[in-house]
């Protein structure tokens, strides 16, 4: 041991920058209790610490120096119900996290509606359950709310205002989309067999548009409806408006 | 457990010379095996292990395993070989060395014998030494409430344009089949092809062209196909019965037909089928 | 100490920076990676710790800095089989007595065992014999296993492949060694020649070595040696290589 605090030490030296003062100058105590509070595994009250410490020493201005020694660093030494414990400083809260992806498959319900949407968009909900004939869930919706992939985009002038949906430029992207109008029509539709040739005459794909300008039908969402759709991801501004 | 005291200048046991209590405590069990003992033997000669005295040692081995067995300890084999060993040993270097050495001399030996102490002493102060540094949540401690990395997940959500389209094709299309029921398919049947031919037959009496008459005869573009086929299989139905001619210049070229001419009606075994 | 401590303080004067007085000075990084190290139990790599950092950021120079300044702490900053972790102070231990963890004690023979494996690794059962002039009971070498501070490494190329058993990183850590050159007393033991196994002391000083890759005389341990020895814990796999 004596040789590698030795060792240690020369290294300080070598790359003494800045460092602080005359190490010998802090009192011993400080030692005492950072080393106490460190390896706790509870926050510690200030009994229980004066109980290890010296006769003689002041716990209370102890701590208050230990916590203002660290009020500047990355860890902290604070209070917590009247005990004291070192934790993390709160600002480097984004250093604590680790962020990792996790590859999620869309419901196939998930995946119609976002369809739909893509198809027939602006759409409202009930549209959309008209469509598909069944009620869509409302985790469904907050599924495709969180790909970033659709948006509340506006309110029909309908009673009831309903909100209605649009694709966003991450569907795009996720799709390999140049344009909205990439999507395939009916006939494209027909000649790769997803769509049966048998179909009525009256039967239509609609060419869908994700122009960002509401339509004539459409009202713009409400100031409220950003608290209200957390999940929903904010309209990017610089979408360019495609035909 | 380990109270031999033994004389080193001697090599006799301690308590003979002091002559107290006659007793020699003879004990192995507190040995690890005989280099053990032959080790606390040599650190009693007080001097540095590399000018230790192998004669001394041997003698000191030498009278312990005496003791040990004049009161009946009962010995492991280990003690008794490194003994006979011992014995040997002093035996080589009291006497002068042979003229032909053949094999280690005894000098070697008991080198070899007192580097072999040396390093298990070695290997004690170094057990020693590391036993004695701060140990791991002993001495010394590792944070007591270590904070969680939190982990925050971002799903990555996964589909693919084929599955889009997939999807939307199939419910759009199940909704409207389900529906609105398959119109009927028009299809000419053959029953009503042949009637259509006959009353064609009656017109013609020279070659026609087959496909403009039905041409003219269909209404919708999309049932020409139908016509068409259902058509020629009753052409051959009427040509086998003798009622019809057909003629075709060539594969997929025009077809024409005409009433067959009453003079052949009694050939009717070889009907006129010709494809020129 | 003192002395180069007083020059550092005139050098900084020169500079009239006192760092004490102004802990904005503080290099951000060395805030960040004292709340990781702070927090964490377990020791992380320099690999680990760069990547969380910001980029252009020399983690080497910074962990040295942070190390300098724990150095005369409670609480320092430690490198253990190549990762970095805080630990109290050595000298603190007298304060740190705590009830409930109550270490294992070894044998005398246990401890004289661990002793070999750790100066002489890889090294077989037979020569561990040699060097204590006495039979290795199979309990000795089963707690030493349960410790997980040795492990089985592979087989000597020699009649009879008997299995060769060195430290694992969990020796290293137990005893505070930055790596296997820190072990007490090598320096004179590689100087006595009494290292060598082979008798009497010859040229060679064998180093002892718990680099995972096995050395020439070495074997991979058999497949099925798994099973038979389930006592031995797993060879880490990201153990750095250590001269």
């Amino acid at each position: 041991m004596a040789s590698l605090a030795e060792k240690r030490m020369e290294d300080t030296e070598e790359h003494s920058v800045d460092s602080t003062t005359e190490p010998e100058a802090r009192p011993e105590e400080l030692r005492l209790l950072e080393a106490l509070l460190f390896a706790s595994a509870e926050p510690i009250d200030q009994a229980a610490l004066a109980k290890r410490m010296p006769d003689g020493v002041d716990v209370k201005v102890a701590l208050a120096q230990l916590q203002a020694e660290y009020a500047t660093r990355g860890v902290n030494l604070v209070r917590v119900a009247n005990k004291w414990t070192f934790r993390t400083a709160g600002d480097l809260a984004w250093l604590m996290t680790r962020e990792s992806t996790e590859t999620r498959r869309l419901s196939r319900a998930a995946i119609e509606v976002l369809a739909i949407i893509a198809y027939h968009q602006p759409v409202t909900r009930a549209e959309i359950e008209e469509i598909r004939g069944v009620i869509t869930s409302k985790g469904t919706l907050d599924v495709l709310l969180e790909t970033g992939w659709i948006r509340p985009r506006g309110r029909r002038k309908t009673p009831g205002r309903p909100l209605t949906f649009g694709t966003t430029e991450a569907f795009l992207s996720q799709f390999s989309l140049e344009a909205l109008g990439d999507l395939p029509g009916l006939e494209e539709l027909k000649g790769t067999g997803l769509l049966d040739s048998r179909l009525p005459s009256g039967f239509s794909v609609p060419t869908p548009s994700d122009d960002v300008a509401l339509r004539e039908d459409e009202d713009p969402l409400d100031a409220g409806d950003t608290l209200e759709l957390l999940l929903a991801p904010a309209a990017d501004p610089e979408t360019p408006s495609e035909g | 457990m380990t109270a031999e005291i033994l004389s080193f200048e001697t090599g006799r046991p301690a308590a003979d010379v002091t002559d107290s209590e006659p007793s020699l405590v003879v004990d192995v069990e507190g040995y690890e095996g005989p280099l053990d003992l032959l080790l606390t033997l040599a650190r009693q000669q007080k001097v540095d292990l590399s000018k230790i005295s192998i004669l001394a040692l041997a003698d000191q081995y030498l009278i312990f395993i005496e003791a040990a067995r004049k009161i009946r300890l009962e010995l492991a084999a280990d003690y008794l070989v490194m003994a006979a060993w011992l014995a040997f040993l002093k035996s080589r270097l009291l006497l002068p060395e042979p003229a032909t050495p053949d094999g280690p001399s005894a000098e070697e030996m008991a080198t070899a014998l007192a580097n072999r102490l040396r390093r298990l002493e070695a290997i004690r102060e170094a057990a020693n030494r590391l036993m004695n540094r701060p140990q791991f949540q002993r001495d010394i401690f590792p944070r007591g409430n270590p904070e969680s990395i939190a982990e925050i997940r971002h799903p990555k959500f996964t589909a693919t344009l084929f599955d889009l389209l997939t999807a939307y094709s199939a419910q759009r299309q199940q909704r409207v089949l389900a529906t609105v029921h398959l119109t009927k398919r028009t299809v000419w049947s053959l029953s009503e092809a042949r009637a259509s031919l006959e009353r064609l037959i009656g017109i013609a009496e020279d070659w026609s062209c087959l496909d403009e008459y039905l041409l003219n005869y269909v209404v919708d573009p999309s049932q020409k196909a139908t016509v068409f086929a259902s058509s020629f299989a009753a052409a051959l139905e009427l040509v086998r019965e003798g009622q019809m001619e057909l003629n075709q210049k060539e594969a997929f070229a025009p077809l024409y037909f005409r009433k067959r001419p009453p003079q052949a009606s009694g050939a009717m075994s070889a009907p006129e089928l010709s494809v020129e």
